[in-house]
């Protein structure tokens, strides 16, 4: 027995490990009452006994599924391992979703018990709870405002844990045993994809699954058990199980948890991570960000500050990649980072990362170069749930804005005639859960897994993920539409928060865009523009005219490719409220869910097609609370100035 | 031992100021003069706690510096350059006037450079700041007018007549006088006239205040001014009987203690304290001093005023607070 | 600018209650430190010590003395003068009476005596709010000096009403008397004022402090949840009072070594440490420092440019100066009542901010 | 709010009176604060006092902390009656308030602001002069035990973000909820809140209910407050009693007093001349 558990081949039997090998090594933090709580991996090991023999005596069988619902929490992620480590399957959920998202999820996994945050998961589970017979148990970590709750398959974990110790003492040898019986093609966890089109499905990922390429990326980036992560990221998201669960049993390192999904900027900066994932989302809005802050700082400042981020946009990658750079740039290089980028990567926290990740969607160039260029190793990745999030990343020194990089070690990657990406990793999941039709489509005989995106590799053998395959399309006059490059590049723009390009089988693109609340009301406000909310702001004409700029200038750059000189962008609205993942437009990783855009907004896309300047909408929106509300507006449509050849050419001369 | 004490400390002096009546009314007298200075500054205080709640330390200072503007005047000199030139001296009665312009000038000042920016401010930093005040206003009378003790004389007649064997001092039956005067229009003006009852109200509370219709900024400048011509009598008075000079900041501030003992808001109780005061501490002065060697005249006031807290803390005239939460 | 303070983050209250939990911070303290026990010592010169560093320390734990009872308990007292003479003169007995005594304890035992003394005018003048306290310090203000330049019992019988320090040794170095470096008086100073300075910072930032602090915010309130404003006043002003009277004694005994108390601690003395503490900084141990260090520096450069260089007449600067403290003094109530201080904290958050404004 | 709607389920607390106001007369100068006032607080239970402006609502929490002392009559607290008493010694005895305009400590940090709340709670002598102006062991660990204690209240009112900011720099609303912090830190027994909710906007007030309704509840804390909302004393109170220029008008469930004439018209403002 003593021999199976050493096969370190799944999470539980790792973690025990590391209580041997670096027992007194943090493993966990968590900002509470004021300060970071710690757990060792000793303690941790024996808080996940206790959870497991608990979870044990109140009758859960191996391969029960089991969900666990809510934010970053040390307690949340020992769940996993104690799960686990008694053969059930865990189901992280988004702790944001609404009940009615919960619900298909808890039904169709059957899943007997859900481990739950605090009161308010309890209630959403509750609320679904009669449509869903397998359901027998429910715990919950925090007590607050939980001694109303009488029913008797509510527990509190406290509880569940204090029955599991007395298990264990009846039992010694059940939780060893337990693990034992693991093995590394036992499905570790069952991870619902938040698809862009139809219902979720559940990807099934084994332990060699996510352990093996896991191991492969540490070795790669070369991670030590002193590493320091931000766990901030939804734990539902393949990404962030990559990151805070697998490489760290792998690696051994410490995993430090937020204080409260509010704080979460301060506490990066209190912890200052060493390793750092986060989605293009984040980083445009810190960028964001910079840019407000810096707006209201004093005239010599400012001119201080550009010209610092002028000198790093002219040397700053070439030096992290330790290129040649002429001396001055060196020293004024050096300078700058004394003065501007250190002080400011030390503002976000980022000055101890030595690996920062980007993944999950694209990332505009300009951003990613903004921050190589203070001296921050971004790096992107491509991956899928399917793969573990384990396909391509870029190397030290071997990157490219614009692509993703080569494949990891282990991976086989090709792109069809067709144009789609496809690839062999050992991250490869082995199927969706109750969906054999659906795994049929893209996992093929071969163990080929399609992903539906269109790329090509480039003479380097990087990858460059264009788009999605089914969304790249072609004007009515066959010029190459790629909708995503389009709205990458205006996302760019500090004012433009989501941007959807609209085209495929039109004459030209048009677009709906979503601008920033908050840089877009700083602006307005420093002009002394008043607006009552967000529909009002995003109604205004020095809006339309700030927002109108911002496409003149990608058009311009549009205009420079030959390829996309015709998908420049012709007509614009503003839309009058935020795209949300709660109204199901975008998914909770937020990419655009175009399929229901198009339906919902139907009527705005045909007046962009139609010669109107107008245009009345009533859409539906759901509230904090989750009731749902009818928001009525009158929108303006606007023309963008285009670009024709001689006039980029003029530029260029 | 305890009987020697006794017989030295108490039966001796009384046995002396029974042995002596004339001497022992004639060093009463003389308290009450001084008492009336202390009254008079005292009123000072009075006045601008009351309308504006404003611990004004700066009230002693404002005596010296009426009295220092007054005596350059009237030796006509030239502000900084100290010389003084003959054709320039003006007649008492003009440099008086003139004086109380300069004050009100000064009360302005204030108003605007000190009360307004830091009105709502706690009680101690407003003190804090008159203490700051009293500094600058000292350095620039001494700068401006000069330093060095200096003769007035306003035209009060000196001498003095005997009555019943008691020597009064005729300068001192002026000074009484006056400050009765000044007292009894004061009086007057509080009752009587509009802004008098706005200046009461303002002491209640400031939005009565507003509603006579006055604002507050107007009212301040006015107390101030009130305050000012207050000490420039008492300055003159002192002045004129032993010299202008710095020793009279410090000697006005005896009337702390006479406001513990008369309560911080009431004008009654300014006059009596001073008088009371005046009146202690030439008796210890004369009849105890010599026990201790002497100088008792500059701390037996402040320790009457002490040993007064322990059994009535709001003074003699002082009604007590309710506070409001 | 400087800072990096990324990766920093507390494990414990005990580091998050620091008195510096920033590195930086602790670097530069320990920076400033070291220069002042190891560098000052051997580039400064006789004048330098005599008349800048070792006034401005002994001021400052004066001006620590007025700060705790002033600016963290809210009372004012206009009797630092009389106390810092009571202080000198209880060392003064002390050093003569019991000449085998360590100067340290007596240094401790002069700061008893004063805060015994302080008792005297507390007790009847806290009990009722408003600014008796102020009148009664004035009180002992005048009374103390008179009864110290009467009575010649205190200052043995001396007729010249001076008391002159014995020369006395702390680890065989001479420390008081006419013989004594300059360096090792600033080196003794030195180091008993940083002891009480941390004494006195952990007072203030602990159980106690919050107490007083209430008191000065808002004693009604204060009073209801619990704390009895008496008692905490006059633990202030006790306390206060214990520091004024050990920088009496290091005033007497090791800056200056012989003086005339009702001369060396009048009221104007009062006044000054007043004024340090406003400009330096209500409420703030570090702007003691600042205080006292401005204060004396001011006049000094005012006589130097006004009458070395412009050739003024000394009395004048003097008024000068007059009117320079007293203006100070509302511009700082109005502009920055945290003084000196505040300034110096509104900087380091700039630099903390850099290169963003907020 | 679900909060309420639960509370509301629960029947009215039939405990002990925990505090007893009887017959008590005050009076400023000539000015009748307060005339023949008697009622009782039970152990557990949300007392709600209402009453126009100038009704001598605040004055009966100031009579009941020992802040006024009444002309007549008396307070039995926990059986014990009690005529003269300081603000400090009702705090010891376990009653904490907060206040009608936030009377919080300007100068400090939210954090200090509630740790002076714990200073009953801390040992007299550990929190003492000398081994606080050395700072060492005991203070020490005493000040971090108090610390704990005082983060589980924040954390409780939902302030972290706010833990080191002095409170003058804080909105209306969140001061408020500091004071309440402060007042829980003593551990009461009896809680007075005058006007919890004076000056917040709807989403404030709910939040503030929820609090008030878990103190109350998690605490099992009794609890007397002021308050104009109508809404909210319906909603949060088991018992109401209803002051009209110093006299008592009303007192029962809210329904009881809801209905009760003489309240609609002291509310409606019929002159009482």
């Amino acid at each position: 027995m003593q021999a199976a558990i050493d096969a370190d081949d799944t999470a539980p039997k790792l973690v025990l490990k590391h209580a041997r090998e670096r027992g007194d090594r943090p493993a966990f933090r968590e900002k509470d009452l004021g300060i970071w709580q710690t757990w060792t991996w000793r303690q941790m090991a024996a808080e996940i006994r206790a959870m497991a023999c608990g979870l044990a005596a109140l009758g859960i069988q191996r391969g029960d599924r089991i969900a666990i619902i809510g934010d970053n929490r040390p307690q949340l992620y020992w769940a996993f391992d104690a799960i686990q480590a008694i053969g059930a399957v865990p189901v992280p959920l988004y702790a944001d979703s609404v009940a009615a998202e919960m619900q298909y999820v808890l039904a169709h996994a059957e899943v007997k018990l859900a481990f739950c945050e605090n009161q308010e998961q309890i209630d959403k589970v509750l609320s679904v709870r009669d449509q869903m017979l397998s359901l027998e148990h429910l715990i919950y970590e925090d007590p607050r405002g939980m001694r109303h709750y009488a029913q008797p398959f509510i527990h509190a974990l406290e509880q569940v844990e204090a029955q599991g110790r007395a298990y264990d003492q009846a039992h010694p040898e059940f939780f060893e045993a337990e693990v034992a019986k693991g093995k590394g093609e036992d499905v570790a966890i069952i991870a619902y994809t938040s698809g862009t089109t139809g219902n979720p499905k559940g990807v099934l990922l084994t332990f060699d699954n996510l352990l093996n390429s896991a191991r492969l990326a540490s070795e790669m980036e070369k991670l030590s058990d002193r590493e320091e992560i931000l766990a901030y990221l939804p734990l539902a998201w393949v990404g962030d199980h990559f990151f805070s669960v697998a490489q760290q049993h792998v690696t051994g390192f410490t995993v430090n948890c937020p204080e409260s999904s509010d704080t979460v900027m301060l506490d990066l900066r209190d912890i200052g991570p060493t390793f750092f994932l986060a989605p293009p989302a984040i980083f445009e809005n810190f960028l964001t960000q910079i840019r407000i802050r810096m707006e209201d700082a004093s005239w010599l400042k400012r001119k201080l500050v550009n010209f610092f981020l002028g000198v790093a946009g002219r040397c700053g990658v070439e030096l992290l990649e330790g290129r040649r750079v002429a001396l001055k740039d060196r020293l004024l290089y050096a300078l700058g980072e004394f003065l501007v980028y250190g002080p400011l990567k030390n503002n976000l926290g980022y000055s101890r990362i030595r690996i920062a990740y980007t993944g999950g969607a694209p990332l505009g160039e300009e951003v990613f170069n903004f921050y190589r260029s203070i001296g921050l190793n971004l790096k992107q990745l491509y991956g899928q749930t399917e793969s573990s999030a384990y396909v391509c990343i870029q190397r030290d020194g071997d990157v490219k804005a614009d692509t993703v990089g080569r494949p990891c070690p282990g991976v086989e990657l090709k792109i069809t005639e067709d144009g789609e990406i496809v690839y062999k990793s050992p991250g490869n999941f082995v199927g969706y859960f109750k969906n054999d039709e659906a795994t049929r489509e893209t996992l093929d005989a071969d163990g080929w897994v399609h992903t539906g995106d269109a790329g090509i590799i480039d003479d380097d053998g990087h990858l460059k993920v264009i788009d999605r395959a089914k969304d790249v399309g072609q004007l009515s006059d066959g010029t190459l539409f790629a909708p995503q490059y389009i709205e990458n590049k205006l996302k760019f723009f500090p004012y433009i928060r989501e941007a959807v390009a609209h085209g495929a089988g039109r004459d030209h693109v048009a677009c709906f865009i979503n601008i920033d609340l908050e840089a877009v009301s700083n602006w307005a406000e420093r002009r002394g523009i008043s607006y009552t909310n967000f529909a009002d702001l995003a109604s205004r004409d020095q809006v339309y005219e700030l927002i109108g700029g911002c496409i003149e200038e990608v058009n311009r750059t549009l205009a420079q490719d030959s390829a996309l000189r015709g998908s420049q962008i012709k007509r614009f609205l503003l839309l009058h409220k935020e795209l949300d993942a709660d109204d199901g437009e975008l998914t909770r990783t937020r990419k655009l869910r175009r399929r229901i855009i198009a339906e919902r907004y139907a009527a705005l896309i045909e007046a962009l097609y139609s010669e109107r300047d107008h245009v009345e909408v009533e859409s539906q929106v759901t509230f904090e609370d989750g009731r749902k509300g009818v928001l009525a507006a009158d929108l303006k449509l606007r023309e963008a100035r285009t670009f024709g050849r001689e006039a980029t050419e003029r530029r260029a001369a | 031992m305890i009987i020697e004490l006794f017989e030295v400390a108490i039966v001796g002096p009384i046995m002396e100021m029974i042995g002596f009546p004339a001497f022992f009314f004639e060093v009463v007298i003389g308290g009450l003069m001084a008492g009336v200075m202390y009254s008079l500054v005292a009123l000072g205080f009075v006045l601008i706690f009351k309308a504006s709640g404003v611990f004004n330390f700066a009230q002693g200072v404002m005596a010296l510096f009426a009295a220092l503007t007054l005596v350059g005047l009237m030796t006509g000199t030239i502000p900084l350059f100290r010389s003084q030139v003959e054709w320039l001296a003006l007649p008492a009665w003009i440099a008086i006037i003139l004086t109380i312009v300069v004050m009100i000038g000064l009360a302005y000042l204030v108003e605007r450079f000190v009360l307004r920016p830091l009105v709502n401010q706690d009680p101690i930093i407003m003190f804090m700041a008159t203490i700051g005040l009293a500094f600058a206003l000292e350095g620039a009378g001494d700068i401006l007018w000069g330093s060095e003790v200096k003769p007035l004389d306003v035209g009060i007649p000196q001498g003095f007549f005997m009555w019943q064997g008691i020597q009064f001092q005729i300068f001192d039956m002026w000074a009484a006088g006056t400050a009765a005067v000044l007292v009894t229009v004061l009086a007057i003006f509080f009752q009587k006239t509009r802004i008098g009852r706005a200046l009461r109200a303002v002491a209640d509370d400031h939005q009565a205040a507003l509603s006579v219709g006055i604002p507050l900024k107007t009212i301040w400048v006015i107390v101030w001014s009130v305050a000012g011509i207050v000490a420039l009598v008492a300055g003159v008075m002192w002045g004129s009987k032993s010299g202008v000079q710095f020793s009279l900041s410090l000697i006005a501030l005896k009337a702390l203690p006479v406001l513990i003992l008369g309560g911080f808001t009431s004008v009654p109780g300014a006059i009596v304290g001073g008088l009371i005061i005046g009146v202690g501490e030439k008796l210890a002065e004369v009849y105890w001093g010599p026990l201790v060697n002497g100088a008792i005249e500059n701390w037996f006031a402040y320790v009457l005023a002490l040993v007064f807290l322990l059994f009535r803390p709001q003074g003699l005239f002082g009604e007590k607070i309710i506070e409001r939460v | 600018m400087f800072y990096r303070e990324a990766g920093q983050f507390k494990t414990s209250y005990g580091a998050d209650q620091a008195i510096f939990p920033i590195v930086q911070d602790r670097w530069f303290v320990g920076l400033v430190i070291l220069l002042a026990y190891a560098v000052v010592p051997f580039v400064a010169d006789e004048y330098m010590l005599q008349a800048i560093l070792i006034p401005t320390l002994a001021f400052a734990l004066a001006a620590i003395g007025l700060n705790i009872l002033t600016g963290y308990c809210g009372q004012l007292s206009l009797g630092t003068g009389g106390f810092m003479a009571t202080g000198a003169i209880a060392c003064y007995k002390l050093m003569t009476a019991f000449p085998e005594m360590n100067l340290l304890v007596i240094f401790l035992l002069s700061g008893l005596v004063t805060a015994g003394v302080g008792l005297l005018f507390g007790i009847p003048s806290l009990r009722i709010k408003g600014f008796y306290l102020a009148v009664a310090t004035l009180a002992a203000q005048f009374f103390l000096s008179w009864l110290y330049n009467k009575v010649a019992w205190f200052v043995n019988y001396a007729p010249s009403g001076t008391i002159t320090a014995p020369p006395r040794e702390i680890f065989g170095v001479l420390v008081t008397g006419p013989s004594a470096s300059a360096e090792a008086r600033y080196m003794f100073t030195l180091v008993v004022v940083t002891l009480f300075a941390l004494i006195a910072k952990n007072l203030v930032r602990g159980p106690v402090g919050r107490a007083w602090m209430a008191i000065r915010d808002m004693d009604i309130a204060a009073e209801i949840i619990g704390f009895r404003p008496f008692q905490t006043k006059l633990l202030a002003f006790s306390v206060s009072s214990f520091y004024v009277g050990v920088a009496g004694a290091v005033t007497f005994a090791v800056w200056l070594g012989s003086v005339e108390t009702a001369e060396a601690f009048d009221i104007n003395v009062s006044f000054q440490v007043l004024f340090m503490i406003i400009i330096g900084g209500l409420g703030s141990i570090l702007g003691s420092f600042l205080g006292a260090g401005f204060i004396i520096l001011t006049p000094i450069l005012l006589t130097n440019t006004l009458v070395i260089g412009l050739g003024m007449q000394a009395v004048t600067a003097k008024h000068i100066e007059f009117v320079v403290f007293g203006g100070l003094i509302i511009i700082f109530l109005i502009a920055e009542p945290l003084g000196l201080a505040r300034l110096w904290q509104i900087g380091k958050e700039k630099l903390r901010l850099w290169p963003f404004p907020y | 709010m679900a909060a309420v709607a639960q509370h509301k389920g629960r029947e009215v607390a039939a405990g002990e009176v925990l505090l007893n106001v009887e017959n008590i007369s005050l009076s400023f100068g000539a000015v009748q604060a307060l005339i023949d006032v008697s009622f009782d607080i039970r152990k557990g239970e949300i007392r709600a006092i209402i009453g126009p402006n100038g009704a001598g609502k605040t004055s009966m929490l100031n009579v009941v902390n020992g802040f006024y002392h009444p002309r007549h009559g008396q307070i039995v607290y926990k059986g014990r009656v009690r005529q003269q008493m300081r603000p400090h010694e009702a705090a010891a005895q376990g009653i904490s308030r907060t206040f009608q305009n936030v009377a919080l400590f300007r100068g400090m940090t939210t954090l200090d602001n509630i740790m002076t709340g714990r200073n009953l709670k801390m040992n007299r002598w550990k929190a003492n002069l000398l081994p606080a102006a050395l700072y060492v062991g005991w203070t020490r660990s005493e000040e971090m035990k108090q610390r704990a204690f005082v983060e589980r209240i924040i954390d409780f009112l939902e302030i972290e973000a706010i833990r080191k900011t002095p409170v003058g720099r804080l909105p209306y609303g969140l001061q408020k909820r500091v004071e309440l912090g402060r007042a829980l830190a003593a551990e009461p027994e009896l809680l007075l809140l005058d006007e919890p909710m004076a000056g917040m906007n709807i989403e404030e007030k709910q939040d503030m209910c929820r609090f008030i309704l878990d103190v109350n509840d998690e605490f099992g804390t009794t609890i007397a407050l002021i308050e104009h909302d109508m809404g909210v004393v319906m909603d949060i109170s088991d018992r109401v009693v209803v002051l009209d220029h110093g006299v008592k008008i009303a007192d029962g469930t809210p329904d009881q007093v809801k209905n009760n004439r003489d309240v609609i018209d002291a509310y409606l403002g019929v002159s009482h001349d």
